[in-house]
């Protein structure tokens, strides 16, 4: 566990029920997790075990139904200050171009656009976008739309990103290439990092710590750190040590024997 | 100098020759008025603006008085020039109706708000009818006229100036008059606020005067005031023709008995008298009026 | 479950509505009260009661028949307003000719039509509910229309795909996506369809609250006309709340009616 | 390119327009010919346009007048009603105060009110801008308070994690939801603004083209009338083009407007 | 190459042009492609590569700009008959239930709602959805949107399924359980399949086919036969065969230098 004193993020006993006239859903129960500044975190779990629920309460964007939550020494009551989010859908307006989607969080902390524009080319060019700049969203397909998204969070260099399966409309060399831009962006600004993913390679390959969550009601299982040295070549993953991690994680899914609850 | 704002009855027609014909003229200017003048939207929508001291003057029927003062207006008539009685009701010009009785049956329409509204149920009883009798139609003005020439109605409640000239054009027409029952309606005159009477007096017996002046000559040679209208009110595209006949009938209903003799624009309190008991009856005034609070000679000399 | 209750407001809605009311009548005695003005005018909201309590079976009556040329004239500009708009919206020729002359035909006002109506129609409901009708059907056609033309283009790949006929694809993925826009457009009709029945009693028929504004005009009774009007505004926010409801019942799955509030409120 | 060209609806679509209308009139025409009703009753279009030949000096010159009222009262339709959806939507007291009134006020026909306008404003300009704004605005407002509800959540959520302000929300993600929601309603509303200008017209002013329909109904003169009649009918069509206009120019990333036509006829 | 006579689709030369105002795309670039009736293709490639665009104009919602494609023995004039397809966003009818998103397909071709509501339930229950069926689409997580729209599309049993990054919100584990169960409901019904992932493994695993494509313009770079016995354990990723397979395919990626236009 991170040392309490560096924390960024406190998550104490959350929990967290969505009221529904169709029966009331628990999402989460108890969730307990420090994570320290500059620490890279990733989420892995069945689907509907309530990763995305989290990361909204963490942004300050569902209300925690119990338990407490203290992100950068505040307690939360909406989004904390410098976040960064991707959401599991790309949320892109329609009526920007994609450098206007991607400049909107500038405008949002009313930064001079001029300032940021080069920024935002810059960040595009690097998620295989350069030229794309003056399209409209409905112009791009899904794996582009959602890079696009994750330029638009990384834009202003915020201190807490949370990431909700960014990576997902991806083919794998694609995401070879981000994974490795995104730790690089990482380790040059010491952000802390939430990431959800459902790929256990990559939660592995990117994390300090690897969260398991398991369903019905969403619960942490086990949190695996992970000691691997860095900067981690992609060649890491064919090591023992990254293939222990990966056992050790798939063991947990096949234990919570997903689709049989 | 303010300026003295009159508003008429409604859109350009015939009653309105002395107010043109004087603003044509210039003789408004000569005697050192300056005079506005509106076209209107119906008698009662003038006598509300006048009430409300949007407009000075109205030119309206005078008979509208009645009620106006019951609901607490305050205002008066001081002159009129068409004193007679001239609501009527339209029937064809070949058909044998003469009198009331011979309404039996008939379908008649009306303006909800016109002064005949008021008065149908005392008119017909006059001749031995209820309003279960005939068939009464309420219709907007502007859908009364199409409706009684496509022959939907047998008779159209109007005032024989306005109407019966423009009905000899699509079905000729014969008036019946209101005082075939006995009741009295003043017509045509100015009006305006108590306290416009007593400010600007001096302005309105001015008015009058010139008026006076208009209606002479007008009486003299109605074309003056066909011209005039004509005149004032380019883009209205009025018909002469119809114009010189409702300035005819206009000057026709001049006077009664009681003003034979009297200058243009004074009023007999008899001719009051006989309207207020008629409205009395109809429930439009209360017992207890005094004929002199709804008018004044004082501005007519 | 208190669902239902919620649908219905709960207190907290009615006594705000009820409040907002109750200020306006207050504030308008005290007007009257303060700077006195004739009658004739402007009558305190005590006269018109006074005026309303004398004489409510009147009153009740002529509402009654406004209400029915209303309520018969709204259902059938909702009925030809959708059908309209499925017209439009699947073909380009009618397009070009129906939302034309729809739209030469709104631009003409009314009061100015509702005498050529009665000339044409006669004296009896027919008029009244041809200007309804008139008023009404427009802002359904055009709401309608933009809901029937704002469906995510994956939807309707999704039913082409899924071989659903013209038919299948207006009624199972056009028309629900449309029918949020539609009750906006309904919320404007009602109201409209009130106004044109009013229009086309002001110009011909011995019936209903118009009738009464324009004797009451006639003989200058200022405080009569009052009663009608607000009566009219009564019954036009009852009915306006009436669509409203029927929305909240059947549009429970739409995010202008999800939580109860505006998203932006929920949990910000 | 052909973009500007497309957005001017082609020759085609002007060309189809003048379609509809040239056989509007021959109808028409036709129908009168052979059944030959009184010109009170209905005259033919010949008979319009040689009155409108006659003197169209006057008939443009109180169009001018119409239009300048008209475009007043459009334009503080839309600013004043954005505002009050705007209100209406951040919260729900004003909802619950300024809507209902609004919804009350909506329901009395501006027909009966506007002889108090003019009892209580005088006959300037002042009641015919205020009748048109009265009718105009409540199609705004509705429509523009469904676009701002309607946004997806998921937005919601991207703005409030950006930490916007309710004002940024509102600009860069209600507002240009609520556009297409907006442009609807302006539609009806360019209208009805032209209407309320009629109405207005109607109880004051010696000016406009309701002015006209007046002299001429007072004179019986139904080919007069029918010559203003259709002017409106012209100039509201002219209007809501220019609105559709706009939007398309505006709006081209929605989906209402891409590929120039509806979804369903796309490749289909 | 699958036998001509027995081909179920046949795409000759297919080119696809987005017209669009701020310059044309070429999304597709001479394109040439048998499938045999009863075939599982899958289709690999980079982001943006024009996959999707492909599946679009064979179930005819995109008109293609050149070449010919013959789907069925019929030219291609629309959407063919008994096709299922899952999009890429999960396209779900925000006014319905899960159940009634799913019956959707039933209530197009006009069969009856009862006597499909027992299949929709169990597919809905094999897909991990079982309690869900009264649901609204937005009470449900990211991966449980995406299987229902899997069931919608397995619904009635069509003839050639197109499947658009099924699984893309899934995790691995429940994703390797719905291999199977796919698999299980092609084997057993000798559906056509059309397959777009971008796992490889996936590909290789469900395939008698994958086609690799690369971008700029889209193009069919390689097609590869899958010569693995069936049934397949899912252990056989672990095979030699196996490897070589995704080696082939990791190979032309790694070429094709992804982001690195
Ligand atoms: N708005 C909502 N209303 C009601 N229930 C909800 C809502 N959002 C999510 N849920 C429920 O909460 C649970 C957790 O959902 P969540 O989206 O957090 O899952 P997840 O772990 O992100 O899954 P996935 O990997 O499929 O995205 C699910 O059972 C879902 O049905
Ligand atoms: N509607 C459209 N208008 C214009 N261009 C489009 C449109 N749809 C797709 N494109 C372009 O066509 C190309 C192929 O897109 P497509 O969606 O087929 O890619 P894909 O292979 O499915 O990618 P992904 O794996 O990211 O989903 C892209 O360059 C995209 O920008
Ligand atoms: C009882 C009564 N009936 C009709 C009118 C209407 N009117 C007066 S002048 C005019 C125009 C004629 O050219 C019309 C229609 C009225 N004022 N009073
Ligand atoms: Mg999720
Ligand atoms: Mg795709």
């Amino acid at each position: 566990m991170a040392d309490t004193a560096s924390s960024y993020v406190q998550i104490d006993g959350v929990g967290k029920v969505y009221p529904s006239p169709r029966g009331d859903v628990v999402a989460l129960q108890d969730i307990n997790l420090d994570i320290a500044s500059g620490e890279f975190v990733s989420i892995v779990g069945p689907s509907g075990c309530g990763k995305s629920t989290l990361l909204k309460c963490l942004a300050g964007l569902e209300p925690i139904s119990s338990g407490s939550a203290v992100v950068a020494g505040k307690h939360l009551a909406g989004p904390p200050d410098s976040l960064g989010m991707v959401f599991q859908r790309d949320v892109l307006l329609d009526w920007r171009t994609i450098l206007d989607n991607v400049l909107l969080q500038a405008e949002f902390l009313r930064l001079r656009r001029s300032d940021l524009k080069g920024r935002a080319a810059q960040l595009l060019q690097r998620f295989g976008l350069g030229g794309y700049e003056e399209r409209y969203p409905w112009e791009l397909s899904g794996g582009m739309r959602q890079r696009a998204s994750i330029c638009r969070a990384l834009l202003c260099d915020p201190e807490l990103l949370l990431m909700d399966e960014p990576f997902g409309a991806l083919d794998a060399m694609t995401r070879d290439d981000l994974n490795l831009e995104l730790t690089r962006i990482w380790q040059g600004s010491a952000k802390t990092v939430l990431f959800i993913t459902h790929s256990i390679t990559e939660a592995v390959y990117l994390s300090d710590r690897v969260v398991m969550m398991s369903r019905g009601p969403g619960r942490i299982v086990d949190v695996i750190d992970i000691d691997l040295p860095r900067p981690r070549p992609l060649a890491i993953r064919e090591s023992a040590e990254f293939g222990a991690y990966t056992q050790r994680i798939r063991h947990h899914f096949a234990e919570l024997g997903i689709l049989k609850e | 100098q303010d300026p003295l704002t009159v508003r008429l009855d409604f859109s350009p027609w015939g009653v309105h020759a002395g107010m043109h014909l004087a603003q044509d003229r210039g003789w408004f200017e000569e005697a050192g008025l300056n005079v506005e003048i509106q076209d209107g939207r119906g008698s009662g929508n003038t006598l509300q603006l006048v009430n409300a001291g949007q407009v000075d003057v109205g030119q309206i029927q005078l008979g509208l008085l009645g009620a106006a003062r019951e609901e607490g207006a305050t205002i008066k008539s001081f002159a009129g020039f068409q004193r007679k009685t001239d609501l009527c009701i339209l029937v064809d010009k070949d058909s044998d109706a003469t009198e009331i009785a011979d309404l039996k049956g008939k379908k008649l329409v009306v303006f909800a708000a016109s002064p005949w509204a008021a008065y149908i149920d005392d008119f017909l009883a006059a001749g031995g009818l209820t309003r279960d009798d005939t068939e009464i139609l309420f219709v907007d003005p502007a859908a009364l006229w199409g409706t009684y020439t496509a022959g939907r109605a047998d008779g159209l409640m109007s005032t024989i100036g306005s109407a019966i000239p423009v009905a000899e054009n699509s079905r000729p027409s014969k008036c019946l008059m209101l005082d075939l029952a006995g009741l009295h309606f003043p017509s045509y005159g100015l009006i305006a606020t108590e306290e416009t009477i007593q400010n600007r007096g001096d302005e309105l017996k001015t008015l009058v005067e010139v008026e006076q002046r208009a209606w002479e000559e007008i009486k003299k040679d109605p074309d003056l005031g066909v011209k005039a209208i004509m005149a004032q009110r380019p883009d209205a595209k009025l018909d002469p023709k119809v114009l010189r006949e409702q300035i005819q009938i206009t000057v026709d209903y001049f006077d009664t008995p009681a003003t034979e003799g009297k200058p243009i624009g004074w009023q007999a309190k008899e001719d009051w008298e006989a309207a207020l008991q008629g409205m009395e009856k109809t429930g439009l005034v209360k017992p207890g009026w005094n004929a002199e609070d709804y008018y004044t000679n004082d501005l007519v000399q | 479950m208190n669902g239902l209750k919620r649908l219905l407001y709960g207190e907290s809605r009615t006594r705000d509505v009820l409040l907002v009311l109750i200020s306006v009548v207050i504030l308008w005695e005290a007007a009257v009260a303060i700077f006195k003005p004739p009658v004739i005018f402007l009558p305190p909201p005590s006269a018109i009661w006074t005026e309303f309590a004398s004489t409510p079976g009147i009153f009740i009556r002529h509402m009654g028949y406004t209400l029915g040329t209303t309520a018969l004239a709204f259902f059938l500009s909702v009925v030809l307003g959708v059908i309209l708009a499925v017209g439009i919206v699947q073909s380009k020729f009618l397009e070009r000719t129906v939302y034309t002359l729809l739209v030469a035909l709104n631009s003409v006002p009314k009061v100015a039509l509702a005498p050529l109506f009665v000339i044409w129609l006669g004296v009896g409901m027919e008029p009244k509910i041809a200007v309804a009708i008139m008023l009404a059907i427009f802002p359904i056609v055009i709401d309608t229309v933009l809901g029937l033309r704002s469906v995510d283009p994956d939807m309707i790949n999704l039913a082409r795909a899924g071989r659903a006929s013209r038919l299948q694809m207006l009624l199972k993925i056009q028309f629900p996506n449309a029918l949020p826009s539609l009750f906006a457009g309904m919320k404007v009709a009602v109201s409209f369809a009130l106004v044109g029945a009013i229009v086309g009693e002001f110009v011909a028929g011995g019936n209903g609250l118009g009738f009464l504004v324009l004797v009451a005009q006639g003989q200058f009774d200022t405080t009569r006309v009052f009663v009608s009007l607000v009566l009219l505004g009564l019954m036009g926010t009852v009915l306006f709340y009436a669509v409203d409801f029927a929305e909240r019942l059947m549009l429970p799955w739409h995010v202008s009616q999800r939580g109860g509030g505006s998203p932006v409120e929920a949990g910000g």
